[in-house]
């Protein structure tokens, strides 16, 4: 038997294959469709401290094999999070991983402690990568290796689950920040985030999202991803959970091979909200083809 | 209950002025459809376009489903090139359709260019339930017109080729004035700004009505957040679960 | 009649329609294929100092809409350079712009000093985006505000020649890069270069590119290049010459209206190396639909 | 002269083995085409795959150009799918194809897996000038045989399931000693390790040789450079418009 166990942080998952944040709600919304103990983890949607409406409409751009979102970040908001949303994880075995995002570096580390005893609540995901308003000039906390490592510290400092660090590649050197991350105590890394993109209807001149930049995902930005990957693999010690653009079988095993110790699927849960679970089969069936016990035997397993 | 399967076209054919109809065989979807769901259908094997396209749901038989579609863009041009026996993959069926619980004896249709899609399947059930139906439909031109297998059919062209020239929201004000002797029902499907003026008319009127929304969607089963509409409570809805069929009365409107 | 001319530096181009660096040859090798006196102009394939024999094969992988290259320039030298591909330039009216890559700093002003006198040479594109051995960690000049200033004020010291300088996308603000190039001088930016990225064979585990990274290019990049565009538009006060992922009339108007005076295509000439040209049609047709003068005009309208 | 066009397909079908074959009608191109020469083809309107993909002409006739291939990825899948009356975007004929003007009385035509395909173009132009063939045609079994055609022809499998078991190489090395007598040239195409096999047989017997060679191409117009090879004076050769046909004693061989 193939054994498709891996381990994230305090997490021992039963297969590679988890959800990207943003593009699974909390998996409720798709019971129907799959079955969420299949899978290795589900990453929920990014919730804030304060409920956020979100940006306006069109908040979405479909762009040659990939697309633009700018949700916004809506959500109800921790509180609101914690009282309807979180009940629903005490009805499956899968561990459900809760992406946390701030608009100032202190909104981490409170969002950490109000999910400490949240029953059901497996791990951390840390969204650094969302734009700050208070932040200079449209940077954001992933750019600055300093805020990183702060973000981290203060999570770290406030809960005993499982953090991810979630990274932008939208940097001129991944790697710096990754080690930030990785000394600061994340359990593990989750890259990459959106690229921040544009498109223009060029019959009324406007930008295609209301909100003109949005985040670029999906198959598009695959290669991007995979050299992250790569890059930071080959920098720290800690897991990596790889994402951007993985619809199927064969992207996923990319990323592994390309240093990731789990993935994850974003935009193809859009295209098919059944490719998670296809996934873990597909790997599943690559392990046997090729004579491999252990799917962590692939990580990492780039022959240069 | 959401089934996402590889469906064979039974046919695929222009109809008139700039529809296309096409027929596919998929019966566990049909089993569990309703007028006013839709289905997300992919365009192309290829991975690009990368995301499905909503279609609502034109017809209904037990083992097949009908969509009327209107050529516009990458996702359209290649669903007008597949042809009989080829498959497709089509998930559905998805949201929520028309309710038509409450006693009513009248309804009234409205549909603005392709939203005489969902209609469709709504007036057939709505005639073997015996109710009493006039249809009004409303568009630029008389080649947006689609008014085939209709009762009681009332047309409005912005230019006047065909029927009433004007607004067909104009057509409803009459006919509801008229009317409004028998409790009667509006559905309608369109463009918002038709919407919007219909349910302005069903509120002076006071006649209950449900609209079928529109909006861009990335995933059609609720998990993206793309297709949020406002609600006059101040919540925000989901087209793609939480509609595409809404009360107009719930709606707050952009303008 | 439409006024498709557009200034760039010196150069006024009869319209706003290059072609990428790389994707081209010198032209000569298209000549049959397409009126090179039709194009606004024609930016050759990148020269170094020394030859180069450039990397081991593959050099390039397909990905979803885009495609990694890691040709390494192979080009023959400055000097044979000058001798064997320059006098074909005097066979057309078209500007033709010599795309130059140093691996140190100071061969950025011996290759402008060597091109200042050569018939034909019309301006210069400085490629500050090539991976540099002397330079730290594999950083490229490109990340660096620094370098790319010192390389910028060589070049301008040494040529007369309009002088563009072309930026990578890969970078954490673009804004800082284009704001060094302009105030050392450049009468022009390029943008974006490709993006490093990576692909994996599952078959082999081996990457891709014998290189294993490459930089990715092709319509998938699209919305990051036009972002970039958009962000440095309104940045600098000199002109920006687009592109990334211009296959056809769309996507140039799309750079065009983002804030671009110019575009080039690159990728999008080994999909149909008559592009170009037909894209120079679609834009005459799209400024008379519109009721439009001056392509000019569009630079930049995007309605925000 | 090279043309880019938008070629309508005569017929698309499966032929012996695993090999498809098309034909197209592209005058323009045809006439300009010799044997040895490939297009490059646009297998999706989609723009995914992004890149065309590189054929060599099969079979040449005033008006028609004719391809033999395998499905092996995305880019020939999406080629089998076509039917007859569609039409495809085809740029040819590229590169430089075999030279013949050397004399010569007998050609020894070896093909390696669908290597065989620009060898049949060559092989009718060689029987119209009335030379006298030696097919050797290897595979690694019989399904990658395809032989239709050809005049002379000895078979040669790795799995033994047609003809001489083994590598078409050691055939040729035995037709070469006996076949010494008449001027002969060798021409020949398929895998690299084949070519460089072959190549060094002609030297051993000081036959002139051909090879067509292989290469990933990005553009198959010169401008690229993803597709050279080395040769031995030191220099590197495009394969798309300097080759694929070389001398086989230009080529530095990889081992
Ligand atoms: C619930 C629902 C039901 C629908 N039912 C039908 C139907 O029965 N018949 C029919 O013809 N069309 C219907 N549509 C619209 C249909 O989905 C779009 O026409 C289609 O997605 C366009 O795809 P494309 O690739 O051809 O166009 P694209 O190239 O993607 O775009 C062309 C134009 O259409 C607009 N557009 C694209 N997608 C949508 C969308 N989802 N909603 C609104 N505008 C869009 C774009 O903004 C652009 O202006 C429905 C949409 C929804 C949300
Ligand atoms: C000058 C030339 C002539 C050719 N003539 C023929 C022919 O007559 N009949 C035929 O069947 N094939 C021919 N080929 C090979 C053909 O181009 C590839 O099989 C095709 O591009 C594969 O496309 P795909 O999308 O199906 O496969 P992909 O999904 O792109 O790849 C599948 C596999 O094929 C390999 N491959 C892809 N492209 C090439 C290529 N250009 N050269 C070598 N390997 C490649 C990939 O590395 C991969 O392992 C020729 C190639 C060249 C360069
Ligand atoms: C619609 C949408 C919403 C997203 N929301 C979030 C979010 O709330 N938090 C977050 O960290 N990432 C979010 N992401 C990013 C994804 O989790 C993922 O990192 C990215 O999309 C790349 O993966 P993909 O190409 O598989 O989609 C979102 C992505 C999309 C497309
Ligand atoms: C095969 C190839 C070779 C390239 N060579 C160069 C080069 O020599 N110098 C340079 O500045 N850019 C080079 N580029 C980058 C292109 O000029 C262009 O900036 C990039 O490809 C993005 O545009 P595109 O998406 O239209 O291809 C090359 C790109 C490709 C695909
Ligand atoms: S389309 Fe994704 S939530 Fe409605
Ligand atoms: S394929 Fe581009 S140079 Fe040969």
């Amino acid at each position: 038997m193939e054994n498709l166990k891996v381990k994230i942080g305090k997490l021992l998952l039963k297969n590679p294959v988890m959800t990207a944040s943003g593009t699974f709600g909390t998996g409720e919304e798709l019971e129907d469709l799959l079955d969420l103990n299949k899978l290795g983890a589900v990453v929920v949607k990014g919730v804030t401290l304060l409920a956020r409406e979100g940006n306006p409409l069109p908040r979405i751009a479909e762009t040659p094999s990939g697309m633009l979102n700018a949700i916004g970040l809506q959500n109800p908001g921790i509180d609101a999070f914690i009282k309807e949303k979180c009940p629903f994880f005490l009805r499956y075995k899968v561990p459900f991983i809760v992406n946390i995002s701030g608009y100032q570096e202190k909104e981490y580390g409170l969002l950490a402690e109000k999910l400490e005893d949240v029953p059901g609540v497996a791990g951390l995901e840390v969204n650094v990568s969302c734009p700050n308003v208070n932040y200079s000039h449209g940077r954001i906390f992933a750019k600055d290796p300093g805020a990183v490592a702060r973000i981290t510290r203060l999570v770290r400092k406030n809960t005993k689950k499982t953090v991810i660090v979630k990274l932008s590649p939208e940097i001129s050197d991944i790697k710096i920040i990754a080690r930030a991350a990785e000394d600061a105590g994340a359990d593990a890394l989750s890259l990459v985030n959106t690229i921040s993109g544009l498109a223009v209807d060029t019959v009324t001149r406007k930008p295609r999202l209301a909100n003109i930049i949005g985040g670029l995902s999906g198959p598009a930005i695959k290669p991007i991803g995979l050299r992250c990957v790569w890059q930071v693999y080959n920098t720290v010690k800690i897991p990596i959970v790889g994402m951007g653009g993985i619809c199927g079988t064969e992207d996923a095993l990319e990323y592994l091979i390309a240093g990731a110790s789990a993935v994850a699927v974003g935009t193809g849960n859009f295209i098919d909200p059944q490719s998670t679970v296809r996934i873990v089969d597909g790997i599943k069936k690559y392990l046997k083809a090729n004579g491999l016990k252990n799917v962590s035997d692939l990580t990492g397993s780039l022959q240069v | 209950m959401r089934i996402d399967t590889n469906a064979r076209i039974i046919y695929n054919k222009q109809v008139s002025g700039e529809y296309r109809n096409m027929k596919i065989y998929a019966p566990r979807i049909a089993r569990h459809a309703r007028p006013g769901q839709f289905l997300n259908i992919q365009t192309s094997k290829t991975g690009r376009p990368l995301l499905r396209r909503p279609m609502s749901i034109h017809k209904l038989s037990p083992a097949g489903l009908e969509i009327l579609y209107k050529v516009r863009g990458t996702g359209t041009s290649l669903l007008a090139q597949l042809k009989k026996g080829m498959e497709i993959q089509v998930l559905g069926p998805l949201g929520k359709g028309f309710d038509i619980k409450a006693p009513f004896t009248t309804a009234i249709l409205v549909g603005g260019g392709y939203g005489i899609s969902p209609l469709k399947a709504l007036h057939d059930l709505l005639k073997k339930k015996r109710k009493k139906i006039i249809t009004l439909i409303g568009a630029k031109n008389s080649k947006l017109i689609y008014k085939k297998g209709f009762t009681g059919v009332k047309v409005a062209t912005e230019d006047g080729s065909s029927g009433t020239k004007g607004l067909v929201t104009r057509v409803l004000d009459r006919v509801c004035c008229s009317g409004a002797k028998h409790p009667a029902v509006i559905f309608a499907c369109g463009p918002d700004r038709m919407l919007e003026a219909v349910a302005k008319i069903a509120g002076k009127y006071n006649i209950p009505c449900q609209v079928s929304l529109e909006a861009l969607m990335g995933c059609g089963t609720g998990v993206c957040l793309s297709c949020v509409c406002k609600k006059k409570d101040g919540r925000q809805a989901r087209v793609c679960v939480d509609g595409p069929v809404f009360k107009a009365g719930e709606i707050e409107w952009k303008t």
